[in-house]
């Protein structure tokens, strides 16, 4: 499959906010700004880039903790995300949710989640809604390593399959939870494979190509609208930080292993084939660097001078 | 005002009939569960509707419950309403996590945004000495999060009244039927009526003291009160009905007409509900008591299969007669 | 492999004893002196049989809702079975249990439970400790077909197969739960090959054959025993009778299947192979049969004359 | 008595401590959870303990919170120990089934011949905006279920009496810390002391009033009460320290001097432990009560993420000193 220029470049844009919007969340919150906690997606962005170009507004998406380059890809405006991260009342939760309960129903962004795997069995439900509804919407649940080895992620894909839901699974298997790596938390180590016992295709890409994530996820959201049913993907990522802000990552992690992934940072590695291939030319990656520079100041800013939610509505929608 | 037919059907006939009138008219209604759909319900409480709703609408599952509630929840979230039946409710203890953390707050954390229609049916108690992880009674602890309502039926008109209005709110309910209930019989107008939450149903009016019963107990509250009544005491017996919302203002009115409070529950006391009941009287009318509230609850001890311990460790008639008794006399 | 006579003629002993007292209790139970609900064994006979005669004393067993014949083959005295059932004093849970809830750890028999699936979890955590303490017991865990579907299932396999632990999970897929058939539970049909995904060996064998089982699960405990870690064993089988006592188990299961099953009855097929092989003869087994008779007369008469518990013990043994 | 030697260490080095010196007595104890090995905890709550103690006996899991809660239960059934650290409490709702289910029952329907000497830890309450599914509060829950205690300890001494009393216990015990009290500092003893359950502490003795407040919200009541303190109003300030056993006799000897009591809770009111305090003040000092019994707890709406919107809902210092000021003025 030849992916068209546009896409290349629409892909590159939206890792470069990704990038870029976390690189600023970073600063922000140690500069004290940002109340609670945050996980960065930086090292991961072609995975919720090359996944959700692929999706439409009214498709859904069942998020993570580690959920701000889930909710940018997927639509989510950039000023009300960094809004959220505030705590203001212009946020997509209006302040009331954070970094783990974003939520934007209008863009089909069904949540962050602080409940590790949380997702996997919901977005099922998601799926069997669109199903029921004949709506053509496909569900998407991106979840991590950590998260497949809980029972959720087996109840989830079981009734998935054995349903045929339109819903794809995404394993961003970036080798930890937390401190504690794959291979200390389980023996299944080949988790797309684990697909298999469900009848359902299980697809291993590299989650730092945006392209073949691209595809592979194209090929599953299709399969999905067409009635064909669940797909289990799994893409090998990295994170390039610690896994909160907090956590430097490099005492459980080698120094090695960092660099060997961060050589293969999936910005670079699509702007440089994509001009090796002669797709796009450095201006119109430089174009785009502008652009996203430009939408996270004015995102930001937004950020910065919105108002905090007014304490008199603290008790609003508990039913 | 509802028309009485005098129509006689079963606590679980009542279930069906709501269930039936609901996803007739709201085709978005999908119930999920265990043996929901051909088999009917364990309890019977889906008869027949598997005929009219088929396999799409009755969403038979594996051994599954975390997974068939966050599917549930995921579904009212997406646009449908969506019922889980998790049978007993001792199972949706599988499930306390995709309750608690998600159905219940997505709605305030989306700033209203996203509704869950969602209703979570279980039953509760003990029945025919099941033993003890089949007869679990913790309606308190759903209470206790703000988000979740929390529906007790203790009649067959109850359950079709509070079953359609639970079908009709856009927030999670959890729908407790108690298993002993299920083949009583009772007075169900044919008629289409709904029961607000948060109203208290005055089950007997009396003078002389308030008993707040929920589920089972308000039948064994009933007795005891027929009992009492010959010895000159008149108890008025109180049904919340909701145990969230609850209706505050319709038991402290009770209670200052009777100026004595008493909860009869299967639960167990410690953190439960009868504490909730005594906050209703202490803070909302304390200077119209009388006498101490006082509690009749499961005694502390997890549900024995044994009759004779089963019978030592719930309330019934006899407890309920002697300690009320003793508690007037006092 | 060959079973030595004493083998068969023991394994007959068992499943005799679990036929035999399973048809008392069925009769009891309707004649209404039993309080609660009874799920009936009968047709799976050869699967405890054929397990619990690798263990010793000291090993332990979780077992399920189905599990008269488990506590019994397991070594728990069939007066105490019967008394508990009976809710009487002189039951092994001392009449606080009943069915789903009988505990006899001095026979190393860690329960009975009316939670599907959650003694797959409680099992690891029974290796674990025999793995702590180097006390060389080997840890069985009994479940269905039907909690082979829950999370439990997965989470409690994966723990095993990660610290190698020296537990055999036994699945009884008697391919219904209550009246779901595992085709429309699950698309994952072959529950033996699950265990791949964690490195465990999985094995299939025919639960109608008390021999194979107890070769299967000879190797397995003795791998278990040597530090080999655990297994999952897939019992293929049939309940003869419903669900529970109440339930015909003929609306949602064919004439034809169940009749099918029957003609394999497990204790007709070892006396009738074993006498072909002349392994044993056809007086042996008689008077095996005549000694069941008596044992359950015995139990059923203890039973029946032991004494209510004291209500005033209702509260004992909370804390 | 303890010699005080006034040695100060945090909360959670305290719990360290008890750890430590319970491992090395009890060679049975294993401990498990999710990076409590050479993380040390992600609260520093096994700090240092693996160097000591190893994999063997600190067991570092994949996300399997009902996997490991099960399995610590089995673990203890069958002879050892166990300590299943669920982290965040909110996590425990993952294993819930295992915990009332199982922990809670065995002891009890084995006729005792079965012990379950386990502890289950988790942090509770809200710490700098973690936000709801990360700061719940309902350790009532676990004290309405018979079978299992549940400790709530408010400092760094009783964190370490308390805990080292819950692991020679032989009964499930819920351990539970306060998340936002690990880094306060406090006198801990080098030498051994346990604290027992059911035995409520008063922080601060006093004439008027009596507080009851819980884990963080002790150290609330106590600002609280000091600014009080300089209006003339004397409070008591109790510490039940365990919600299961309840000292009921300790809050009642309290109330029956004070003649009146309030509550202080970062729980939600709604079915929870202010109704038992509630109903000790009803069923064992009634006519002792100068007013109203009152409670100070969580408003009913999940934990929000803005710090306006959750110190509108948290009690503080402040909601403390303004609510018992009117009280005692009413
Ligand atoms: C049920 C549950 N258990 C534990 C946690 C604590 N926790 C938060 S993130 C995390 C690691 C998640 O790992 P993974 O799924 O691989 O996602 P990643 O952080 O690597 O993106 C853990 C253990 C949680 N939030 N929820
Ligand atoms: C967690 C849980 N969910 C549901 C039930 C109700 N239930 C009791 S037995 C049973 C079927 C179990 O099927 P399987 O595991 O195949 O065992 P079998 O009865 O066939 O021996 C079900 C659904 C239960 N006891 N526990
Ligand atoms: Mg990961
Ligand atoms: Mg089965």
């Amino acid at each position: 499959m030849k992916i068209d220029k546009q896409t290349v470049l629409e892909l590159y844009r939206t890792m470069t906010r990704l990038r870029e919007f976390e690189m600023k969340i970073q600063e922000l919150y140690r500069s004290g700004v940002l109340p609670g906690f945050v996980h960065l997606y930086v090292g991961e962005e072609a995975v919720a880039a090359g996944v959700c170009a692929n999706l439409s507004k009214t498709d859904m998406v069942w998020s993570t903790h580690r959920g701000h380059g889930h909710a940018l890809a997927k639509g989510v405006p950039g000023r009300q995300v960094m809004a959220e991260l505030w705590g203001k009342a212009t946020g997509c939760s209006a302040g009331r949710g954070g970094s783990m309960h974003m939520y934007a129903p209008g863009c089909g962004f069904m949540g962050t989640n602080g409940i590790v795997g949380s997702g996997i069995t919901m977005s099922a439900g998601g799926a069997l809604s669109a199903q029921l509804r004949k709506s053509g919407q496909v569900t998407v649940c991106f979840f991590g390593d950590g998260a497949s080895n809980s029972g959720s992620f087996y109840e989830g894909l079981n009734l998935a399959s054995v349903w045929n839901l339109p819903v794809v699974y995404v394993c961003e298997n970036n080798l930890y939870a937390t401190e504690m790596s794959l291979e200390r938390a389980t023996k299944s180590l080949d988790i797309a494979a684990r697909a298999a016992i469900f009848k359902m295709p299980g697809v291993t890409v590299d989650g730092s190509d945006a392209r073949r994530v691209y595809e592979a996820a194209g090929e599953a959201i299709s399969r999905a609208r067409k009635d064909g049913g669940p797909t289990l993907i799994e893409c090998k990522t990295y994170r390039f930080h610690g896994h909160h802000e907090g956590d430097p990552g490099t005492h459980y992690r080698s120094k090695e292993e960092i660099e060997s992934w961060k050589k293969r940072d999936p910005i670079k590695a699509l702007r440089e084939s994509s001009m090796a291939e002669k797709v796009a030319g450095a201006d119109e990656f430089d174009a785009i660097d502008r652009e996203t520079q430009a939408w996270l100041e004015d995102a930001v800013e937004f950020g910065r001078v919105s108002p905090e939610p007014d304490p008199e509505t603290a008790l609003d929608f508990v039913w | 005002m509802v028309t009485n037919g005098k129509r006689e059907i079963t606590y679980g006939d009542a279930g069906v009939e709501a269930l039936g009138e609901e996803m007739r008219r709201d085709p978005s209604i999908v119930y999920i569960g265990q043996g929901i759909g051909p088999r009917g319900g364990n309890f019977r409480q889906t008869k027949g509707l598997w005929a009219e709703f088929g396999d799409h609408r009755l969403r038979d599952t594996a051994i599954t419950e975390l997974g068939e509630t966050g599917m549930a929840i995921g579904a009212a979230m997406a646009g449908n309403r969506a019922i889980v039946d998790n049978v007993f409710l001792d199972f949706s203890l599988e499930a306390m996590t995709q309750i608690v953390q998600q159905a219940a707050n997505a709605h305030f954390l989306s700033n209203g945004e996203l509704k869950v229609p969602l209703m979570v049916r279980g039953s509760m108690g003990s029945v025919r000495n099941a033993g003890v992880q089949h007869s679990h009674t913790f309606y308190a602890w759903f209470a206790h999060i703000p988000g979740l309502k929390v529906v007790v039926p203790a009649t067959p008109y109850d359950v079709k009244g509070l079953m359609k209005t639970a079908l009709r709110d856009d927030c999670p309910v959890i729908f407790i039927e108690h298993k002993a209930l299920y083949n009583i019989k009772g007075n169900v107008p044919a008629e289409e009526y709904l029961i607000p939450f948060g109203k208290a149903n005055i089950c007997r009016a009396g003078t002389t003291a308030t008993l707040v019963a929920v589920g089972r107990m308000v039948h064994v509250a009933l007795d005891a009160a027929r009992i009492l009544d010959q010895e000159g005491i008149s108890l008025e017996v109180l049904d919340p009905r909701t145990i969230a919302p609850l209706d505050r203002e319709g038991i402290a009115a009770s209670i200052r007409k009777t100026t004595r409070v008493a909860v009869v529950e299967e639960a167990h006391a410690s953190c439960g509900f009868s504490g909730e009941v005594f906050s209703v009287a202490c803070e909302d009318c304390f200077d119209s008591l009388d006498a101490p509230p006082k509690r009749i609850c499961a005694r502390p001890a997890p549900n024995a299969f044994s009759p004779k311990l089963e019978n030592r460790i719930l309330p019934d008639v006899e407890r309920v007669v002697t300690e009320i008794r003793d508690w007037m006399n006092s």
